[in-house]
């Protein structure tokens, strides 16, 4: 029966640079980075994630249905965070502004 | 349709899945998925049994203005009703029962890709069932279905907890019968049996199962998130600590709305059959009937802010809401056109199951149309919260699903049993399901045009003749649902040999004995054919 | 009268609702084109089942023909209903934005919902319960809070409604068009009460207002009403309104922008005096020291956030100290849209 | 394809032979076997991811509505422990997938080796989540329980959105770490026994891919619950 087996090297390399890369997290947080903090932060779990699995989770040896689910599961996932952020994120659009103050929200201005 | 060689001459003692064994354990640790179907199909009956006893008493109660019980009682009759009818009816309705007894069938298979979980996941149904009827005799839960926060989480003094583990109980097991499901469909296909060779039926579920593994996880937690709510009381939907009530309400519909296709697409796909065997003919326009069913499945899933257009939800937001609403009634429509153009120049007879498939159309149409109503934003205003809400839903839920049920369960009651039920009394029954039906629905329309608010005990005087018509009818509706079930009953024992194919239907479970054998086929059969091959094709419309 | 249910049995039928305020009629409009074009569908699909079965039926046709489907039909079928929809979309978003956006001109009352009652302020003092008093042709916003769980606030004869989340301030508008008295329901399940937490709208002439209208309430208007629990709660004692205390002074403060000491700038409309009142440490003031005024979540009803808002709002900066305290305020007030939540922050 | 497959006919017997023990009755081979159970398992994560999902979105839509009471509460988040963890189960997962490797190689030995290491990680994980829990505890940072919050009054409220989030996103993944657990054991037993080997190895796999999972929702709840603020 046919089935791949990885290396042990790929598995220890993928290892490390998990290692690196939640050391890194730790140490980005410490700087300002504004609005980006969490963009960062966002960004290096997702490559985490992907390492994990592409290698540990063996999708880059998995059938087309098999990644067709994983990418759907993501899409609804941000099909349900992204339409009900998006409601909270326009409630404010429709604030109206008094003449004498230039309002970037629900009553706070920038 | 399929090369099967396994004719065999009918003899009394033959063999089914029904009389290779008779002990309690030979059932309850069965792991054939025809038996758990039977399984479902006495639980999901037993408590639709439990929730329209609740439906015909809190009927009783709009008899008058004033209410006849005190308003607790009426507060929990309706919503028992409502968590029953959804979570424990409607959801496992036909995926747990027709579905999990015909698409190993259909899909040419042995059985589930899963058989065990197939069985666990009736045993969590049970186990969250009981978690519900807990609920109804400790003294009920006055929450309504929807379990709104923060009435759920903080005021109510009812036993919410209790139904809320069973919701969230039954959820798992619908997740389970989906995981099943698609598995099945994607992996255990005989040979020849392509994705468009598919019964439309096996396609309908196909999608609703997708609904069932996508959303149910997320009504899990939300329920969850109220129940530690309950709890500990705090919570994060908690306005006291600046948590916003209507972030429930979109967790809540992002599984509740698409649920709702959980509710009717298995339905259609029961229609899609019947409609084809009674016309003799194949589908109109298959690609589009089975391209409609993932169509909804997916568009679901981004129409649920339709629940929250007067909520205080971002102006833009409905506005996104309302288009695609109206989006996802495309492909509704396109079922009942293509059905309704399967049965021109066909060879229409009139059995029980096709005037089931009659009233679906008929009243599924008038549910979905009225569906416009509430998809545009202004007449939603107007119209949410009213009985033209209730009224709405109940045709596409009842009007639609139970009636695609009733018809599915008559369809291939014979293929199930073995026998064949009293045809006079069928109709009979059917014709007062349409009829009761109706009386109690129609005018629940014109009371929400009115303005009479849903979920109230007591209520103006001036609507008072509508609620009796309503009233009434639903007891006609009750009577229509008895008498099936003493003549199905009845036919258990007395009824006719059904033979295997009683119908004339294509489709590999009309080739297979009745009852079919334990493992379904003897040999896994070759599939050379499309679906619904009544004959060649004879003529291409434009 | 009995029928042989041996229930009392009122006679009327009535059939369609009142039509009573200037959205009533548009909205009536649409839903009587939707309704068109349903009954159109309806009757169609009906009597192409009814003709195909009777014309199809097995005795007289034995032998069906196999069709196959036909994609052009398919599409006609699927983007003609579709550019319909669009029309009931277009038509539908229009109202609804206006119904989303009061006219500067409206007149402002105040509504709580409460487990199981529904109370009203008017801004010249007068309070009711479960009784809406408005005049014939001019347009009224109403404000409204929840003291406990979602209420929502109905009038089927306006066409209009929209839930009180509590937490939040949610508003509507309506422009009354024909004098009478109208249905108020809660129209969100709100517990065991919910049924009985109806009333009455009255719609009145203008001179039947004003008659209605001139006694005012018995504690004096509104603000009058603020002020009197700006004492009571001994508010007084630290916002002083003369000289800068040991909290901010505010005169003059409604609507306009408050430095806070975390950097931003918050506009200081209904939604965060609600907040400031409620929950003082939410946001503090530039030069202010937190912990400083007292917690009164649950100490206030909603009802009296809405007094001592319209208090401080009646604190017109030019007023001489002397004559503090609030003016007789106007039927028609500043309009305002709550936001969303009480601190949205960004 | 009959050129690019060419497996000998004895291999190929010798493997229907090992197999036949645990092809159940309704599969037609056990390749349809193992791909139906793989695809199964990635149907139940899917599931998984739409379970988090929904707490995930509650945290992105208070997380937006009250920035600063989230980034007050970085300093009470053990970003030590939290990091620490994040590597134990970082190992955790190496040995996992290293038993899987072994199960295919048929290496009962170093099977059985990795499934203990694997399983110690764990417990050394959910032990340091209980000393952090109980930190919270002594700290009165449980909302519900005596919620205290004297350094930050002006986020007494919003803070506690947060705290509640904490305890029942790291209290999910934690359950999901001793289900987890179970299921080692489960495994531990059976490669004991020398039930796997190269031709049989299904369970491994699947449990191995769940238990990756829950690694990778870690992942995401290390940044968004201990790293919230820029911290200096």
């Amino acid at each position: 029966m046919k089935h791949h087996v990885d290396s042990v090297r790929s598995y220890v390399g993928v290892w490390i640079a998990l290692l690196i890369l939640t050391f890194t997290t730790v140490t980005v947080s410490h700087w300002d980075l504004g609005e980006f903090h969490v963009v960062v932060a966002l960004l290096i779990a997702f490559v985490k994630a992907s390492l994990v699995a592409w290698i540990f989770m063996g999708v880059r040896h998995s059938a087309k249905m098999t990644r067709l689910f994983v990418v759907a599961g993501l899409i609804w996932l941000s099909i349900m965070i992204l339409i009900t952020y998006g409601d909270y994120r326009t409630r404010a659009w429709d604030y109206q502004p008094q003449p004498w103050a230039q309002t970037g929200g629900a009553g706070v201005v920038r | 349709m399929a090369t099967i060689a396994q004719e065999k001459p009918e003899t009394a003692e033959q063999v089914n899945y029904l009389n290779v064994s008779h002990t309690w354990k030979s059932w309850l640790f069965t792991t054939d998925h025809k038996r758990i179907a039977v399984l479902y199909l006495i639980s999901i009956t037993l408590m639709f049994v439990v929730g329209g006893a609740a439906a015909v008493a809190f009927r009783m109660n709009l008899l008058v203005p004033e209410g006849l019980f005190s308003a607790e009682t009426y507060n929990r009759l309706f919503s028992m009703h409502g968590i029953i009818m959804v979570f424990f009816f409607l959801v496992p309705s036909i995926p747990a029962t027709l579905a999990n007894f015909l698409i190993p069938i259909m899909v040419g298979a042995k059985d589930l890709a899963f058989p065990r979980i197939n069985l666990l996941s009736w045993y969590v149904y049970v186990f969250g069932g009981l978690f519900t009827l807990y609920a109804v005799i400790r003294g009920g839960v006055d929450t309504g279905w929807t379990f709104y926060a923060p009435y759920s989480s903080t005021y109510s003094n009812s036993y919410v907890l209790a139904a809320a583990f069973g919701v969230f109980f039954a959820g798992f097991s619908s997740i389970l019968t989906g995981l099943n499901f698609i598995v099945t469909i994607h992996k255990m296909r005989a040979p020849g049996m392509t994705w468009s060779r598919l019964p439309l039926f096996v396609w309908a579920n196909y999608a609703t199962s997708l609904i069932q593994i996508l959303g149910t996880p997320v009504l899990a937690i939300t329920l969850l998130l109220l129940a530690f709510e309950r709890i500990a009381h705090v919570g994060i939907f908690d306005p006291n600590i600046g948590g916003d009530p209507i972030l429930f309400q979109h967790l809540f519909w992002f599984y509740s709305h698409p649920a709702v296709y959980i509710m009717i697409l298995p339905g259609m796909g029961v229609i899609s059959e019947i409609v084809a065997c009674f016309s003799r003919k194949r589908v109109f326009g298959y690609n589009f009937v089975a391209f409609s069913s993932m169509a909804i499945a997916v568009l679901s899933f981004v129409v649920w802010g339709h629940h929250m257009f007067v909520t205080g939800e971002s102006m833009y937001s409905s506005l996104a809401f309302s288009l695609l609403s109206f989006l996802v009634a495309v492909p509704s429509a396109i079922k009942v056109f293509n059905w309704t153009a399967t049965m021109y120049k066909g060879s229409v007879s009139f059995e029980t199951p096709m005037l089931y498939a009659f009233g679906f159309i008929g009243l599924f149409t008038i549910g979905g149309l009225t569906g416009l109503f509430l998809a545009s934003l202004a007449t939603d205003v107007e119209l949410h919260g009213t009985y033209f809400v209730v009224a709405h839903f109940h045709y596409v839920m009842v009007g639609g699903m139970v009636m695609a049920f009733m018809g599915g369960l008559h369809f291939w009651w014979p293929k199930i049993t073995g026998r064949m039920y009293s045809e006079a009394w069928s109709k009979f029954s059917a014709l007062l399901v349409f009829v009761g039906f109706n009386l109690t629905f129609f005018p629940q329309f014109i009371l929400g045009y009115l303005g009479m608010p849903r979920r109230y005990h007591a209520y103006p005087p001036e609507f008072q003749v509508l609620n009796v018509l309503s009233t009434a009818g639903a007891s006609v509706l009750g009577v229509g649902y008895l008498i099936p079930m003493i003549y199905f009953l009845y036919s258990l024992k007395y009824g006719e040999k059904a033979g295997n194919n009683p119908w004339g239907a294509t489709g590999l479970e009309w080739q297979i004995q009745s009852p079919p054998v334990t493992f379904n086929f003897e040999e896994t059969p070759t599939v050379t054919e499309e679906a619904y091959n009544y004959g060649p094709v004879e003529e291409v419309v434009g | 009268m009995h029928n042989f249910l041996m229930v009392p049995l009122y006679g009327d039928l009535p059939l369609f609702p009142p039509i009573a305020s200037k959205q009533a009629g548009e909205i009536n409009s649409l839903y009587w084109f939707i309704s068109a074009v349903s009954i159109i569908m309806t009757v169609l699909i009906f009597a192409c089942i009814v003709l195909f079965a009777w014309k199809y039926q097995r005795r007289r046709h034995a032998h069906a023909t196999q069709i196959e489907g036909s994609t052009r039909l398919e599409l006609t079928w699927s983007i003609l209903p579709f550019l319909v929809m669009l029309i009931m979309f277009a038509w539908g978003a229009k109202l609804y934005y206006a119904a989303e956006h009061p006219p500067k001109d409206a007149m402002e009352i105040f509504v709580t919902g409460k487990q199981w009652m529904w109370k009203i302020q008017y801004p010249n003092g007068i309070r009711e319960i479960n009784a809406l008093h408005v005049p014939v042709g001019h347009p009224v916003k109403l404000t409204m809070a929840s003291e406990d769980v979602i209420h929502s606030f109905s009038v089927p004869a306006f066409f209009v409604r929209h839930d009180v989340i509590p937490g939040h301030y949610d508003s509507l508008w309506f422009m009354p068009t024909k004098v009478g008295r109208y249905h108020l329901f809660c129209t969100e399940y709100c517990g065991n009460g919910h049924a009985a937490m109806i009333g009455w709208v009255y719609v009145m002439s203008d001179e039947d207002y004003a008659k209605w209208a001139s006694g005012g309430g018995a504690q004096g208007s509104l603000a009058e009403q603020g002020q009197a629990l700006f004492q009571q709660f001994g508010c007084a004692t630290c916002h002083l309104l003369d000289t800068q205390g040991r909290c901010p002074n505010l005169r003059g403060l409604y609507n306009k922008p408050v430095q806070l000491n975390d950097g931003r700038t918050v506009i200081a409309d209904d939604a965060y005096l609600r907040e400031s009142i409620l929950d003082p440490n939410a946001k503090i003031v530039a030069g202010f020291e937190p912990n400083v005024m007292p917690n009164f979540k649950g100490q206030v009803s909603e009802e009296n956030v809405i007094a001592l808002i319209a208090y401080i709002k009646s604190l017109s900066p030019t007023t001489p100290a002397s004559q503090q305290g609030p003016q007789q305020r106007p039927l028609s007030a500043t309009p305002l849209k709550g936001p969303a939540l009480a601190s949205h922050t960004r | 394809m009959a050129e690019t497959a060419q497996p000998s006919v004895a291999s190929a017997t010798h493997d229907l032979e090992a197999e036949a023990s645990h092809l159940r009755h309704h599969f037609a081979t056990p390749e349809q076997q193992l791909d139906a159970s793989t695809l199964g398992m990635w149907t139940f994560l899917i599931t998984e991811v739409l379970f988090f999902g929904g707490m995930f979105t509650a945290y992105t839509i208070y997380r937006f509505l009250y920035p600063a009471a989230f980034e007050s509460t970085s300093q009470y988040m053990p970003v030590i422990l939290g990091g620490i963890n994040t590597g134990v189960l970082i190992c955790s997962s190496l040995t996992m997938a290293m038993s899987v490797r072994s199960a295919q190689l048929s290496r009962y030995k170093s099977l059985t080796t990795f499934l203990i290491l694997t399983m110690i990680f764990g417990a050394t994980f959910l032990v340091i989540k209980y000393v952090e829990w109980h930190e919270k505890w002594v700290e009165h940072h449980v909302p519900g329980f005596n919620f205290q919050y004297p350094e930050y009054p002006q986020y007494f409220y919003h803070a506690q959105i947060l705290f509640f989030l904490y305890f029942c996103m790291t209290g999910m993944h934690a359950l999901h770490m001793v289900v987890g657990m179970g299921l080692l054991t489960y495994l531990l037993v059976q490669s004991i026994r020398r039930v796997f080997n190269s031709s049989y190895f299904t369970p491994v796999e699947m449990i191995g891919l769940y238990w990756h999972f829950v690694d990778i929702v870690w992942i995401f709840l290390f940044p968004l619950l201990y790293l919230i603020g820029y911290r200096k």
